[in-house]
């Protein structure tokens, strides 16, 4: 405003630079008071904050003592002190950042009142030149602004578009979704079943240790009528397995899949089906949990005893250190988790199992009344437990099975001296059965309506899966001590249970009494267990001599062939084709590459 | 007409149109009026801790726009027990049953302790001293019956339109209250 | 006889029975005190008297009618700046900037979709009524009632010229902020207008330090940029340009004939005088110009079209605001942290409250994302209506005779009146010249007389 | 007029200078703070409590202490359990909301009796009747499942939380609000009051700052009571002798947590205390003189139980708790109230 120039005598002029130099001084001033006192109003904001009595390190410090000396009254005498002064410090804290706030409000309006005075002293009377093209300046500036819009219109939308780019959300958009995401984690519709395949996809292919069910029989399938090692007849490919491994080959379509280890390294394998060549292998490292030393596992059993199993999307490796991995069927990681290392005397070797979508891990291990075993179900995506149960047992080496028994879907389970049947939905217990004996390694095996187990090396029990609580005394259907295994599962066509124990003798028993209706000797060490393929009992021994006999009430040897090398898994039967892990390599036995076709 | 208001211009379209369009624009007001009086309440509604939703997570003594919150423990006597040994005064495993500062659990000492009868102690807040940080409020409803928890006092609270507890706290226990009961106190009566 | 009895008490616990479920079982009596004890009352300190709510409708009306005549009849700025400061001490430093009316908006557009959200009235009353005011008599509430708006007025020192392209870039924010906040506020998710006031926490001399310092930043700007929150931010401010774009009457520099002198636009620190600029001339120019605002009036369906579809993809990360939404996306994330033993977070005691009810969680985070779904593509057609509105507006031709404030940018302040060479003349400062004076020769007489009052 | 050009002018542009500088130390100064401040305030949800009332140094104990291990667990029926005592053919009464729920020992519900009310407390007689303490009165079922009896109130501030059986047609009723042990007889007639506050006799009275008084009858004789606000188990003779107590408080493993434990009592064939205690929850078993003789289950095994908020029930406001009953074979089943759960706890062999 135009207020310097109203005065024109120089002495005026004198006083009038006097009093706006006295001003711009107090402008300086209570700028500077401003910026003072609003750094000390923030920094003692934040000092304040982390010297709140409770965060004293000393204070802290000094109760900790107090704890290992009870009765030290200058302790005490010392913290209450130091409680006071902090207490103090805190409240002051508190009342300066009111006062200090006041102080800044008037340093503000101080800062104002002069600088305007200030200014209006200095005020240059506004001069305006004439301005004639009104009108172009006026389209030029909306020119200007319409493109400035434009700008920020353009800005929104790019904003708007990165912001979309974060849609991605774990809440389903539609209501109707919302009832599957709750299932979904109470773990009732259990993991998303809409992406898994169909159970027939399942029967047709070899997902787990012993086929689709665990009991390892398939009813339409053709062996090679000769099969000779040396020529090659019969064989489709044979590929040798870069890592050792104790564990089964499994097969999902045109793919199979085998996990080896040593002690420090743990690898997945998968190979093309048709011609043997090693698809992809990858190396499972890093896991979180798993134990920074390497662990001792006798050789009998080795680093990667446990057979993988598919849930037709993802297939899954647990190794004797207890590294538990997923992967996608083209070999890229999903998640992998340490469920803690096994303590196991003899080394971890129960497989993996499958049920809609969940990964059924039974964990058991050391002594019973350690009670560190569990049975775990988690979510095959992603890892994450959907439900866990202690189970009552020590360390078993059996395999769980997922059988549709009495009309709902049981997890059967052997360990110490127990079957246990839990509902596989939420692991609540069903019903259990106490007969077992010693190390339990033989999985159960569910056929014809009944439950078959074996107590190693004790006896074969035909258990009915239709009672609750403790069955022992009333659920026994019947009882066998002949020739009984202690490594091998059982088998059976609905018919006969059929059994090869490690001694080389077989067995065969009729499933409505256990009446044995045959024994053989095969006259060689059997590790594998025994499977069924349309009406023929194939066994392959340690040696790696491979026997077909027949699947009936009397024995009657159909063929015999050489592997060459030493079997300790059991095969694969998928498409005509049967899959074979020697200590060494991978076989495919059956028709040449290009004739394998996998049902869907 | 005043000198600085503006003179009776001739109508033109633009007039007519801005003429319109207030009109449209006061219709518009008295619709929301219309459409909200019926709804709208007299009385005002006040922000309140719901106990049974409290999950005693310490953002009350942080998140307040106050420097010292407007949530303070208060104390429901005829819930309490008159414990000697307070598991909301005294810290896990006290060194002794008394008001050494080592024994209190309260960073601002805000509870008083005083003696009724044996065995009975009675236990009250000095609001000045609160900072509604439910430690105490933890240690009474683990152990013992409850009697302290959080609420938020009208005195101090200044009403803010959006809580700023509210918007953080993992119970979601904060909502707004009518004015006239402007507190969920506990009662001996449960509800 | 005994067996009376029995009927009778078994009689008389149904009854109790019937009488516990209907009422309430008492807790477990306190001790018995033999001291003759009295057990305290728990203190319930009242909230604000209800009358004192009213007593601010009143002031708020009283100050609104005395800006009106401080603006339209006395014309006076020291008026008006006494009134601003009176604004700042009662309804910024004293009330604590709660309730105000910019805030209200959203308490409104809560109650407009929420039924079961009570408004009070006096709330519905701080928005509306300076919304009908600027109906009326334009931004009076800008002018001298808003503790916001007085603040920013009261601090400004030396004022720097916005570029007038800039400022109506800029000028588009208010309206893309009054949309998000209304979009919030309406879904029920957030109050972003209060979350996010920089001058309330001032008021309040307490708050986050990230509001405390961007308030301190406002402040400081606003002593270079006139009322940079009005102009740029505040989306109440948008509503009442609207308004005052229609309003009955408006602030004119002149009483009498503008002289063309240029001090008026001169004096304005918001940029909102405009000068005279007379009919295109040029045919040429006049048919491009016509042919662009065809253009532009045929790219706003498009526009708003292009928003909405923009805007419905937003409705994800826009939910996210909503706190039951957040929480349920936390809790169904699969990589979510398991709950370690210990000392908890707020989130870990959240997630642990989903676990026990996720269905009441899932069912309130479904319904806010539904409603984002709606609010989130009307959001982006608003953004799209402003922008389009905008280029149109800017395309549009406006004739003007004299010097004259803006409609909508004009807050009323009142300092362009005492520049007025015929203002001065009607309050008898300066004599009333002969002719029509060069502006340059205005200029130089406005120089040598000061005006009686300060700007 | 001549622009003045003394150095103190304030030209736009000196003044731009200096406030700019000014504006750039403010904002430099407040991003400093804000930045340093921030993890400071507790603005992050994922910082821990800073106020936290933390206990977890006290919920872990001695490995060796544990000698229990869970052999199965399964679920009461009903929501709302409160006390749990076992009866004939070692099957579980459970006083459950307004029922009393009979299971067996594997969990199956075998039958369940409807009351008028909430059910606080329940006891069996060998022969299958049924003992249910309601707040103010008893009411006895046969073994069938009908009503046989509801006995009078013994008092107006009478709420029953505990029951026991004796041997020679003895009911002892623990009856927090009045804060004594009632003996009476199986017609419901009150043949003495134990335990009531009585300096002569020695007897300081229960402590009850919540209704947990809990009451067992032993083959010795004598009765053990709970006394919570004093933190220990007292023993009475059936005239109300007060023959020995025991117990301190301490969070340690050895004492009784928080203000008023134990809350629930059970014993051994031979004599142990069995022990419940809330807000830390654990159930421990101690010898016959008080001294610590293992833990049956420990904090891990109830996370619900000692989680914020938990078990808040509906009827009274009471704080759901821990329950425990042994049987014959040492198997000692614990109630887990908050989640009605029942938890069955084999001796490790």
């Amino acid at each position: 405003m135009p207020a310097a120039a109203r005065t024109t005598s120089p002495a005026s002029a004198a006083s009038t630079a006097v009093l706006h130099r006295a001003l711009v001084n107090v402008v300086v001033m209570a700028s500077l008071f401003c910026v003072i006192v609003g750094s000390a109003f923030l920094i003692r904001y934040w000092r304040a904050k982390a010297e709140d009595p409770l965060k004293s390190p000393q204070a802290i410090a000094l109760k900790d003592r107090l704890r290992n000396e009870p009765r030290n009254e200058q302790l005490k005498q010392q913290i209450r002190e130091l409680d006071l002064a902090l207490r103090r410090q805190y409240f002051r804290h508190l009342a300066f950042s009111h006062t200090g706030g006041w102080l800044l409000v008037g340093g503000l309006a101080v800062l104002i009142l002069s600088g305007r005075q200030a200014a209006r002293l200095r005020a240059q009377p506004p001069l305006p030149a004439l301005k004639t093209d009104a009108e172009k300046r006026a389209a030029r500036t909306a020119a200007l602004a319409r493109w400035a819009v434009a700008g920020v219109a353009l800005a929104t939308g790019a904003g708007f578009l990165a912001l979309s780019l974060s849609a991605k959300s774990t809440l389903p958009d539609r209501p109707q979704d919302l009832a599957k995401s709750l299932a979904k984690l109470s773990g009732e519709g259990g993991p998303d079943l809409a992406d898994l395949p169909k159970p027939a996809e399942f029967r047709a292919n070899w997902p787990r240790f012993l086929g689709p069910d665990g009991n390892a029989c398939v009813t339409n399938f053709t062996l090679p009528t000769e099969i000779n090692l040396t020529n090659g007849t019969g064989v489709a490919w044979k590929t040798a397995v870069p890592l050792l491994g104790f564990g089964s080959p499994i097969v999902w379509s045109n793919q199979v899949f085998l996990s080896g280890a040593t002690m420090t390294n743990r690898a997945v394998f998968c190979f093309d089906a048709a011609t043997g060549a090693l698809v992809w292998q990858r190396p499972v490292t890093n896991v979180p949990g798993s134990p920074a030393q390497p662990l001792e596992i006798p050789d009998s059993t080795g680093y990667a005893a446990p057979t993988m199993a598919t849930d037709g999307r993802r297939v899954f490796a647990w190794f004797g250190n207890g590294d538990l991995a997923a992967f996608t069927l083209a070999g890229a990681p999903v998640w992998a988790k340490s469920l803690g290392v096994p303590k196991n005397m003899y080394g971890h070797a129960t497989s993996l199992a499958c049920w809609q979508g969940r990964l059924i891990v039974q964990f058991d291990q050391g002594e019973p009344e350690e009670g560190k075993s569990r049975l775990y179900a988690l979510d095959s995506a992603s890892g994450r437990v959907l439900w866990q149960k202690s189970r009552p047992v020590g360390a078993s080496w059996a395999t769980p099975i997922v059988a549709d028994a009495a009309g709902k879907p049981q997890i059967i389970t052997l360990g110490g001296k127990w079957v246990i049947a839990y509902a596989a939905k939420d692991g609540t217990e069903l019903w259990r059965f106490q007969g077992l004996n010693g190390e339990v390694t033989p999985s159960p095996i569910f056929a014809a309506g009944l439950v078959f187990v074996i107590s190693p090396s004790d006896q074969l029990f035909a258990i009915r899966p239709d009672g609750f609580g403790d069955v022992t005394k009333t659920h026994q259907a019947w009882a066998s001590d002949e020739n009984v295994p202690d490594i091998t599962s059982p088998v059976s066509d609905g018919e006969l249970v059929f059994t090869a124990a490690s001694s080389g003798l077989a067995t065969c028993f009729d499933t409505k009494d256990g009446k044995k209706l045959w024994e053989q000797d095969l006259e060689s060490e059997i590790n594998a267990s025994p499977v069924l393929a349309a009406g023929r009992l194939i066994v392959i021994t340690k040696k790696g001599t491979l026997i077909v006999a027949a699947a009936a009430r009397e024995f009657k040897l159909i063929a015999k062939a050489e592997l060459r090398e030493n079997v300790l898994a059991s095969p694969a039967l998928v498409a005509n084709h049967l899959f074979v892990r020697t200590t060494k390599s991978l076989i495919c036995l059956g028709a040449k590459a290009g004739t394998l076709e996998v049902k869907r | 007409m005043a000198a600085g208001l503006s003179q009776e211009e001739p109508v033109n379209r633009r007039q007519f149109l801005r003429g319109g369009l207030r009109v449209a624009a006061m219709t518009g007001v008295g619709a929301l009026v219309g459409a909200l009086a019926g709804r709208s309440a007299t009385d005002g509604t006040v922000w309140q801790i719901d106990p049974a939703r409290c999950l005693r997570c310490g953002q009350c003594a942080t998140e307040c726009v106050l420097e010292q919150s407007a949530v303070k423990c208060v104390h429901t006597h005829a819930i309490c027990g008159y414990c000697e040994l307070c598991t909301g005064y005294f810290v896990p495993d006290p060194n002794a049953l008394n008001t050494g500062a080592e024994n209190q659990l309260c960073p601002t000492a805000a509870i008083r302790r005083k003696y009724v009868e044996d065995p009975y102690y009675e236990y009250t807040i000095d609001e000045n001293l609160c900072i509604g940080c439910g430690k105490c409020v933890e240690g009474c409803n683990r152990f013992g019956n409850g009697s302290l928890y959080l609420q938020i006092r009208h005195d101090r609270c200044l009403n803010c339109n959006e809580c700023s507890i509210a918007r953080v706290c993992p119970g979601d226990a904060i909502h707004r209250v009518p004015a006239r009961h402007p507190y969920l106190l506990k009662t001996t009566v449960s509800h | 006889m005994k067996r009376r009895a029995h009927t009778f008490l078994v009689g008389l616990w149904t009854w109790l029975a019937a009488a516990g479920v209907a009422g309430a079982e008492q807790r477990f009596p306190p001790p018995d005190f033999e001291s003759g004890y009295q057990l305290p009352v728990t203190q319930t300190p009242a909230p604000r008297a209800e009358w004192l709510q009213y007593f601010d409708v009143l002031v708020l009306l009283i100050a609104l009618g005395l800006a009106c005549h401080l603006i339209l009849r006395k014309r006076s700025r020291a008026g008006v700046v006494g009134l601003s400061l009176f604004s700042l001490l009662y309804f910024g430093f004293y009330r604590e900037g709660c309730i105000c009316a910019i805030g209200s908006v959203q308490n409104v557009a809560l109650a407009l979709f929420d039924r079961s959200y009570a408004l009070p009235v006096t709330v519905l009353v701080f928005c509306l009524v300076p919304i009908v005011f600027s109906l009326v008599v334009g931004r009076a509430f800008c002018a001298a009632v808003c503790p916001h708006g007085a603040l920013q007025d009261l601090v400004l020192l030396k004022p720097v010229k916005v570029p007038a392209w800039l400022e109506h870039a800029l000028g588009v924010l208010p309206y893309l902020y009054l949309g998000a906040g209304v979009m919030f506020a309406a879904t029920g998710s957030a109050f972003l207008i209060c979350r996010y006031d920089p001058f309330v926490p001032l008021f309040r001399l307490s708050g986050s330090v990230l509001m405390l310092t961007t308030g301190a930043a406002f402040v400081v700007l606003g002593m270079f940029v006139g009322r940079p929150y009005c102009r740029f931010v505040c989306p109440y401010g948008a509503l009442l340009r609207l308004g005052a774009l229609v309003a009955r009457w408006r602030v004119r520099v002149t009483p009498d004939f503008c002289t063309q002198c240029q001090l008026c636009e001169h004096s304005c620190p918001f940029g909102a005088m405009r000068e005279p600029t007379a009919p295109a001339a040029n045919p040429a120019a006049q048919s491009a110009d016509r042919r662009r605002l065809g253009w532009l009036l045929l790219l706003l369906p498009v526009l708003i079209a292009a928003g909405a579809w923009l805007g419905g993809k937003l409705s994800v990360p826009l939910s996210r605001l909503d706190p039951n939404v957040a929480l349920a996306e936390k809790f169904l994330d699969p990589r979510k942290a398991a709950p370690l033993p210990g000392v908890q977070t707020p989130q870990s005691l959240a997630l642990g409250r989903a676990e026990d009810n996720p269905k009441e969680l899932l069912a309130a985070a479904a319904a806010a994302r539904q409603k984002f779904a709606a609010a989130s593509w009307l959001f982006g057609g608003w953004v799209g209506l402003v922008i389009g509105v905008k280029l149109i507006g800017l395309s549009l031709r406006v004739a003007r005779t004299d010097f004259e404030p803006d409609r909508g940018a004009c807050f009323g302040c009142a300092r362009c009146f005492s520049f007025c060479p015929n203002e001065r003349v009607r309050l008898g400062l300066q004599p009333a010249p002969a002719n029509l004076p060069a502006p340059a020769a205005v200029a130089a007489t406005a120089a040598s007389v000061p005006p009686a009052k300060p700007a | 007029m001549k622009p003045d050009r003394s150095p103190i002018r304030l030209t736009r542009r000196g003044f731009l200078r200096t406030s700019a500088r000014q504006a750039a130390v403010l904002g430099l100064a407040g991003s400093a703070a804000m930045s340093a401040a921030r993890p400071a305030c507790a603005g992050s949800d994922t910082t821990p409590n800073p106020f936290a009332y933390d206990v977890s140094r006290l919920e872990k104990f001695d490995p060796k202490l544990a000698r229990y291990t869970e052999a199965r667990q399964f679920r009461c029926p009903r929501p709302d359990a409160r006390r749990m005592a076992l009866g004939p053919g070692g099957n579980l009464y459970v006083a459950a909301g307004n029922y009393v729920v009979i299971l067996d020992a594997n969990g199956t519900p075998v039958n369940e009796l409807a009351l008028t009310a909430a059910a606080r407390c329940v006891a069996a007689a060998p022969d299958g009747t049924v003992f249910a303490g309601l707040r103010d009165h008893i009411e006895l079922f046969d073994a069938k499942g009908e009503r046989k009896a509801a006995w009078a109130s013994p008092g107006k501030k009478t709420w029953f939380t505990g029951l026991a059986l004796g041997n020679q047609g003895d009911v002892f009723a623990a009856d927090s609000g009045n804060r004594v042990v009632l003996r009476c007889d199986r017609a419901g007639k009150v043949l003495a009051r134990i335990g009531e506050k009585n300096p002569q006799r020695d007897i300081a009275g229960f402590i009850l700052p919540s209704p947990y008084l809990d009451v067992v009858w032993h083959t010795d004789g004598l009765l053990r009571v709970n006394n919570p606000g004093r933190h220990r188990v007292e023993v009475y003779t059936l005239d109300g002798d007060l023959e020995l107590t025991w117990g301190r408080p301490s969070m340690a493993i050895d004492g009784f947590c928080g203000c008023c434990n134990p809350i629930a009592l059970a014993l051994t064939k031979d004599g142990r205390y069995v022990t419940c205690e809330k807000g830390l929850p654990r159930v421990k078993i101690y010898q016959e003189h008080g001294a610590l003789d293992c833990v049956v289950a420990g904090p891990e095994m109830f996370p619900d139980n000692a989680r914020v908020g938990a078990g808040e029930t509906a009827a009274d406001g009471v704080r759901a708790a821990l329950d425990a009953a042994v049987d014959g074979q040492g198997r000692v089943f614990v109630l887990d109230t908050v989640t009605s759960r029942i938890h069955v706890m084999e001796p490790r062999t």
